[in-house]
């Protein structure tokens, strides 16, 4: 992580038809460690936005708390972003997505940011399929506070067939099935092929759209069970019970076609299964959806892919039936009533 | 056991038992003596609960405007066996106990000293109204009948304001006249009337209105131009979302579209409901929440985030019995210091405190602008007794070329003047930045808005220098505040009296009662009520200029006091306390025999804050 | 540009990329010093993230026994070229910049008044170890080796520890040997040793110990006797739960079954995770939960049930940079207000203050005996400084015959001869009523917790004088706490001076320092560090018995000051405030010069309180 | 309701095995509306109770806040209780329990209670397994606060088919069976024959379970599109916009065969079909479950009995390995390992 950010312009790269350049949806140098999953995240986000021009600052930003609440500092600069509370972003979303319904709302946040403490705030934000787009980047524990278990499945464990997790993990796609989101994925940090289309679709998608970004942590992804011989960084670890050496680390690429699997290696040496939904996988029905995930499950697969969208969805301002106006635009001569009604008022009240 | 005529001037209590209809008959009892002209102050004392406990319903009668509770129970209506015994042993003597005498009481229940007036009021239902529910609903209006004979009630005014309440379901008129009728005819038939306290037109209630705080809190909201509002429900605060709803469906229709400029959402809970209105606010619309101790409670890290990342935020809390879940459904000022400086990590916040509706209309409105003029979270503080009874208070008024404040706020044009741009640098020198709203301009403005450190420029910092410069600047800000909130309310033109009393909110009634009374004795006491937080200098030059000051608040620890002395660096020795904390509203002679204790020749010692004082209860 | 020669009296700062194994590293360093008998106070200055940004750890060396941090920086090893230009600043005149030589500084990073002292610590790492990953983490060693042959540091001394620390993994022994020697031989070789600033070996250490004080927090839940953990990540606290998982794992197995004497639960979020410690102590274990300010703000609704339901509670609250997220890796003392007035109503708490980790040692097991005799919730109000440093301290003692105190619990036989039993019954009159723990007794004892009003025999109701009646008993109840909190420690025997300072937790090691510099100037100042909320009445006593009192706190707000003003009722003209809140532990430099700025002579106005000194910072 | 609690023992009463009588097994005079839903569960609790043989003081009750939560009060009088704050119930009967594993632990709720605020604990009390009961009075409104909507389905919708709510319901026992509660049920408050036998089975499991029990609302829930003609009472209260009059109703009692249907009229008038279980189905497998509820939604129907169960399941304490005596009758010998070890880590600290 080089602490300069190069500023020049790629002399190839061109504008896109909301004229702007991709470098304009850029953000800030990150911080996060490098080979971190949730960079890739990032750049899928940068390139959708830049590929769907979209005028940067029509987008707002939000956030959680976690390494994954950071992120939106590293891209789109010139949107407005709230990095919030730990895993309060969706009432924050849904509040600002009240006051101006004309923006694009893009929330992302962490494994322990949705699954744990805002568990609640995830489930009620799908309930009223408020506007937006939510990104989960999943990395199955706790990054920013050094590598506790999340509430999500032990994606590092899956692979190994059979290793219990010690409570039951929550899958965040089933819940969302379950919780009446109208546009529901999954996908794989380093697999940008599938991401930036999913991630372009959710944006364009009417309502509430999640996508379970699987985001391997570089850090605190360390699998006890992990195949890995003799190795000096994990027993200095072990010495000195500090995670205070993060080597650095490539992304975890992957590219692969839609219908088939690929076993990706983590960081860590575990392995997972990823499975691409067939082409013609028909995602208008919620129901066969929730099978198709239960079975992939039952089998230790990861599915990904758009799993469901209800396209023609009415979204939270449809249903309060709110004005066409941005509601952050109206004036006192719009929403005051003035002297006269209060003198109705009054007289009601004598 | 006769004595002199008293008209106007006398407290009714109605025992009932709750889902029995019985609040809005005795609520229509109420208005009808507003309607006389009478000054009148309902208390609607209801338990937590939806069908089967006592509830009562106390109503102060005024001639002279006193608006407050007394104490001693002139008329009791007592129709809940439940309560009966309590009930009866709570008249004054000399009283009156009014009851159904269709079952005969007891032996043993009767007093000597009261006089006992027994109507069968559930008898006269049963013979005239054949379904069980209409007979048990129509009871109700019996005794009201009744009563408005016994005490000189016009029943004219009565019957008006049926007709206007049923004006849309007028079938139901006939047998409700029906039932006032038969309350009244069997006293006139049956008894003396009136009794020796009794009511007679006046004038008094001018052009007054009655209205309940949390109908104007919500209102305020509509004219204020808030057009989100989240919330959870919770007791007394659910009605300020109720009243901002049916308000705005009323008034805040798009004339064309017939689609709401206005939006309503029930979160999931507080932290979300806090959010939510957050949210709204950060984005350029104004949002609010309401909520009461237990949601505050709960908001606190939110509140924390709105201090700190600087987002206008206004939050209605309707005050209960606390701590805990306490008395939910009654009366407290106890999330005064709670409100003031919710949130870990040193952070101060503005309240607002109205004293009647007509100030919860006002205030409510006001917040909103000051939120955005502060970009921070103001609080009004209501409380149970002014949000849920109904009050006589001044009519709502609106200066019709009133623009609503949004502070700074950067639109495109004045963003590109700017030369270098920063969310927190303090150009004025009054602690406030100038906001962009999202959306505003494609390539300058932005930040990220956050809880964590950060420096002028709203970027991320680690520089504990830099990071203590902006909460340094945050106590500016809170300093400018004091300049914009509210002034206190004097009553006199200077100092008469080398003590003063100090009281905000809802014990002004009591307060303003014991001004009068200590008056008529000859002895004259200063006095000044608060209607906001931070206090203003001028709070201090009217406590130093007093020997000794009494603050009168509805908590058990004193809180006001403690902000009064903290804030304006004040000698505790300086300040006493008159507290009540039993979830009743506070009476003028609670105040005052805590006055007199607190001076020499009576036997409690001068000297020492006595927190544990409370004036009679329920 | 030569000076005398200074011995055990240093400032060392590390300057770091963090991720890079350097902490470690940094801390054997520290360590060393130690074992050497030399009074060492290390602070890992480290950023919110997990790889890649500058970090820093600076160690305070002080052969006289000084803890605190002190201004001016001796020795810089500077390997971080972000951070280089300001770090190179930050050098005293006369110190040294010790840097990587591998890479040619820059000209204009040149200082002509330090020491630039280059060492081509990555070159040797290269020209040595193979493995990238391997070079970057035997460079730490490397400067570590030249570092130590520099000031004299014992190499022996460091091997020695790095023995220690790889006794598992005896492999790891000679690499790591090799690379101090690397760097040991190569300053031997180029350079001039040892410096001007320099060790020697030492016994000023005594019996002492080096902790940090989670870790002593999470023993002393041990030794208290908790059971039930139950947590939610934050930092500073996390390591907490660690702490007390590490000594159960080793200590509390059934020596039989090999089953846990204890369960820890990573809860959902604060709430849950104060909700099931609350549960496990309302069912007669103990359990606790450890958090950090924004897991206070999400726990106010609950603490606020426990203080009322009266139900015994132990927080420790590790405090961080506030307000909201604030800055979650640095240091403050600003949840002390927030704690001790938690939760909406009219509440008051317990709060203890452990000024190093052998009082966080004692102090949480204290805790849990406070906790259960008192009913209600203990705070223990450590911070990041205290948590997560390692600090040299007593060694800790544990009487053998020390039975746990679980307050007035009622077994079968006793509640059998107890005639009326009520749960809050005040039968002693110190407030505190008895407990039954659930599974007692089959028919009596029973009662419904509750949030709600309740009378003494915890029965729900709601008669506002019986509410206000139990809630003073709380008061009595918070009164008798007085007795039972540690009392304060004094550092004189009588009076000495007509000014006085009061200090509490991680400011006592800068306070003990200002008190030695200002004895050496002939001008002693009383002192008293406080231990505990409620404050005991000597409190008040000794703030009386002196014209001055300068109340010195990590905050911005002057938390603890508020609490002795309004719970001592102390006039506020006489409590000056020293504060910090830039997020670094003070020094006795800082001290100092706010002191003078209360003093005639200076042109600072001394008889204000001013909220915005900071000491230097980072 | 009367305010005199009777006091007399009937005399036909006998004791049970553990020695009690029923009335042992009763709490205070219930001060719920009558007729009201939670009244019924309440005396389905003492009955099932009572036929277990289980000892009152052995059983913790526990709460949160609602008509629901003051139910504890109406119940087993010698038993332990805390009635907590909102929706937060779960935690603490989460430490509660491993305080004491040896009692029962009985939680009743609402569904304001546990779906809106209180969601997130409820997630996670399933994940964890939790060895409780755990009763949802589910009444589709919030009683206490007089009547808003509540997160579950509106129950006195659903016969009308094709009346959308808003916001999508949530439906607990899905939401149940998909965070892996061993045992999950649902029932009817007036159906007797079906809910103490489950009520039973409940407390019998080692693990959480879950039982969904619809419980009409006397007061508040009046659907609006109820077929009911003329009623004053509901005038009155549109005209006084106040529930201030709640007429006496009867609670509403069903008996019907396992593997029928039944229509219910609510007290507004309303209805809803009830799908009793068939006694032939297998309730040991989890995703079978998911599908039956998933398909009686689709009808419009509430399916009722005993969804799932996994006998042998594996409790909090089990995964905690636990010691066998209750935690909270360790005394200090056990607990504290006393000054020698204190030496060691002094001496492994210097
Ligand atoms: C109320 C609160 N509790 C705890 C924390 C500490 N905290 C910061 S990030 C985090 C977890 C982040 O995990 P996740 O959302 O999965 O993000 P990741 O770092 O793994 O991307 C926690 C517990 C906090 N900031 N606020
Ligand atoms: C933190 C908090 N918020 C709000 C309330 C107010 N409140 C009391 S009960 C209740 C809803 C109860 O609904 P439910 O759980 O469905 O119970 P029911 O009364 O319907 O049985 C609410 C919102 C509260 N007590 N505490
Ligand atoms: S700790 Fe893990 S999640 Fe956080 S930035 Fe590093 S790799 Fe990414
Ligand atoms: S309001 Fe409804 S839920 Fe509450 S007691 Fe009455 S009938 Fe039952
Ligand atoms: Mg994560
Ligand atoms: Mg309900």
């Amino acid at each position: 992580m080089s602490f300069v950010k190069p500023t020049f312009r790629h002399p190839t790269s061109t504008k896109n038809k909301a004229g702007f350049y991709k470098a304009d949806y850029e953000g800030r140098i990150s911080t996060l460690c490098a080979g971190c999953g949730h960079d890739s995240i990032n750049a899928s986000i940068v390139a959708a936005c830049f590929e769907m021009n979209i005028e940067p600052h029509k987008v707002v930003k939000l956030s959680g708390i976690g390494c994954s609440s950071k992120a939106p500092a590293y891209y789109l600069n010139n949107s407005h972003g709230f990095n919030t509370v730990h895993g309060r972003m969706p009432s924050v979303a849904t509040g600002a997505n009240m006051a101006n319904k004309d923006l694009i709302y893009l929330g992302v946040s962490g494994d322990g940011d949705s699954a744990s403490i805002g568990i609640g705030q995830f489930v009620h934000v799908n309930r009223r399929n408020l506007n937006m787009v939510y990104i989960m980047m999943n990395n199955g524990c706790y990054g920013l506070t050094k590598g506790q278990d999340s509430a999500t499945a032990d994606i590092g464990s899956l692979s190994k067939g059979g290793s219990l997790n010690e409570f039951s993990p929550i899958d965040m796609v089933s819940l969302a099935l379950e919780m009446g989101a109208t546009f529901v994925a999954r996908s794989f940090s380093g697999d940008k092929t599938q991401l930036v289309p999913l991630i372009k679709a959710a944006m364009a998608h009417p309502g509430f759209a999640f996508i379970d970004v699987i985001s391997p942590c570089v850090t605190f992804n360390n699998n006890k069970g992990s195949t890995k011989a003799y190795d000096y960084v994990r027993d200095h670890i072990e010495v000195t019970s500090e995670f205070d050496f993060v080597p650095i680390k490539e992304e975890i690429a992957v590219d692969y076609p839609a219908g088939t699997q690929k076993s990706v290696t983590l960081h860590d040496g575990s392995q997972i299964l990823l499975n691409k939904l067939n082409p013609d996988w028909n995602p208008t029905d919620r129901r066969s959806a929730m099978e198709k995930v239960q079975q992939a499950r039952a089998n230790g697969e990861i599915l990904t892919g758009l799993l469901y969208i209800d396209a023609k969805t009415k979204d939270l301002h449809s249903m309060l039936e709110t004005s066409d106006t941005p509601l952050n635009q109206l004036d006192a001569g719009v929403l005051c009533p003035g002297q006269s009604v209060l003198d109705e008022i009054n007289t009601a009240h004598r | 056991m006769s004595e002199k005529i008293r008209v106007n001037d006398m407290v009714v209590r109605f025992a009932n038992v709750n889902g029995t209809g019985s609040s809005s008959a005795n609520e229509v009892f109420s208005k009808a003596v507003f309607r006389m002209g009478i000054p009148v102050s309902p208390k609607n004392i209801f338990p937590s609960n939806i069908q089967g406990l006592p509830t009562w319903y106390e109503v102060r009668i005024s001639g002279q405007g006193y608006l407050g509770r007394r104490d001693g129970i002139d008329i009791l209506v007592g129709v809940n066996p439940e309560s009966m015994r309590n009930d009866i042993a709570s008249v004054r003597q000399g009283g009156y106990f009014v009851y159904d005498s269709t079952r005969r009481l007891h032996d043993d229940m009767i007093r000597e000293d009261i006089h006992m007036i027994g109507i069968p009021m559930m008898q006269l239902s049963i013979d005239n109204y054949e379904i069980p529910r209409l007979q048990q609903l129509f009871k109700n209006i019996i005794y009201i009948g009744a009563l408005a004979v016994l005490i000189d009630l016009d029943l004219d005014v009565v019957k008006s304001i049926i007709s206007e309440q049923f004006e849309k379901k007028p079938k139901l008129i006939p047998p409700n006249f029906k039932a006032l009728d038969l309350g009244a005819n069997w006293v006139r038939e049956n008894l003396d009337y009136p009794l020796d306290v009794r009511l007679e037109h006046s004038t008094a209630t001018g052009d007054k209105i009655m209205m309940d705080g949390n109908a104007a809190t919500g209102l305020g909201a509509v004219y204020g131009g808030a057009t989100v509002l989240a919330w959870y429900p919770i007791t007394p605060s659910t009605s300020v979302a109720k009243s901002f709803e049916t308000f705005a469906k009323k008034y805040r229709k798009d004339p064309h579209t017939g689609k709401n400029n206005f939006a309503i959402i029930q979160a999931e809970d507080e932290l979300a409901a806090f959010g939510m209105a957050m949210g709204a606010n950060w984005n350029g619309a104004r949002g609010f929440t309401a909520t009461s101790g237990a949601g505050i409670s709960l908001m606190n890290e939110f509140i924390g985030l709105a201090y700190f990342a600087e987002v206008p935020m206004v939050v209605v809390d309707v005050q209960r019995g606390g701590p805990s879940t306490g008395m939910p459904t009654r009366t407290q000022q106890s999330d005064i210091l709670p409100c003031a400086y919710a949130s870990h990590g040193d952070t101060k916040h503005v309240l607002l405190i109205p004293a009647n509706p007509t100030e919860c209309f006002e205030f409510t409105a006001l917040a909103f602008d000051l939120a955005d003029q502060l970009q921070t979270v103001v609080f009004l503080m209501s409380d149970l007794d002014l949000g849920m009874n109904i009050h006589m208070t001044d009519p709502l008024t609106w200066d019709n070329n009133r623009q609503y404040n949004r502070g700074k706020v950067l639109n495109q044009e004045e963003l590109e003047a700017v030369e270098d741009y920063g969310r927190f640098k303090d150009v004025d020198g009054d602690g406030i930045g100038y906001r962009v709203i999202p959306g505003t301009h494609p390539s300058k403005g932005a930040i990220l808005s956050r809880g964590t450190s950060h420096d002028p420029y709203g970027r991320y910092t680690e520089d504990g220098v830099v990071h203590a410069g902006e909460i340094d600047r945050l106590i500016r800000k809170f300093n400018t505040a004091k300049g914009l909130v509210p002034r206190p309310e004097y009553y006199q033109e200077e100092n008469r009296s080398n003590e003063a009393i100090i009281f905000y909110g809802t014990t002004t009634y009591a307060a303003l009662e014991v001004m009068d009374i200590l008056t008529n004795d000859g002895q004259p006491i200063d006095a000044l009520r608060l209607k906001a937080f931070p206090f203003q200098e001028e709070v201090k030059s009217f406590i130093d200029s007093h020997s000794t000051v009494y603050v009168i608040e509805q908590n058990r620890d004193a809180q006001c006091r403690s902000l009064l002395i903290l804030e304006l660096g004040i000698d505790p020795a300086k300040i006493k306390s008159i507290l009540n904390y039993d979830g009743m509203p506070i009476t003028a002679d609670a105040i005052l025999r805590q006055l007199n204790r607190y001076h020499p020749g009576t036997n409690s010692s001068a000297n020492t804050v006595d927190n544990h004082q409370k004036s009679h209860a329920l």
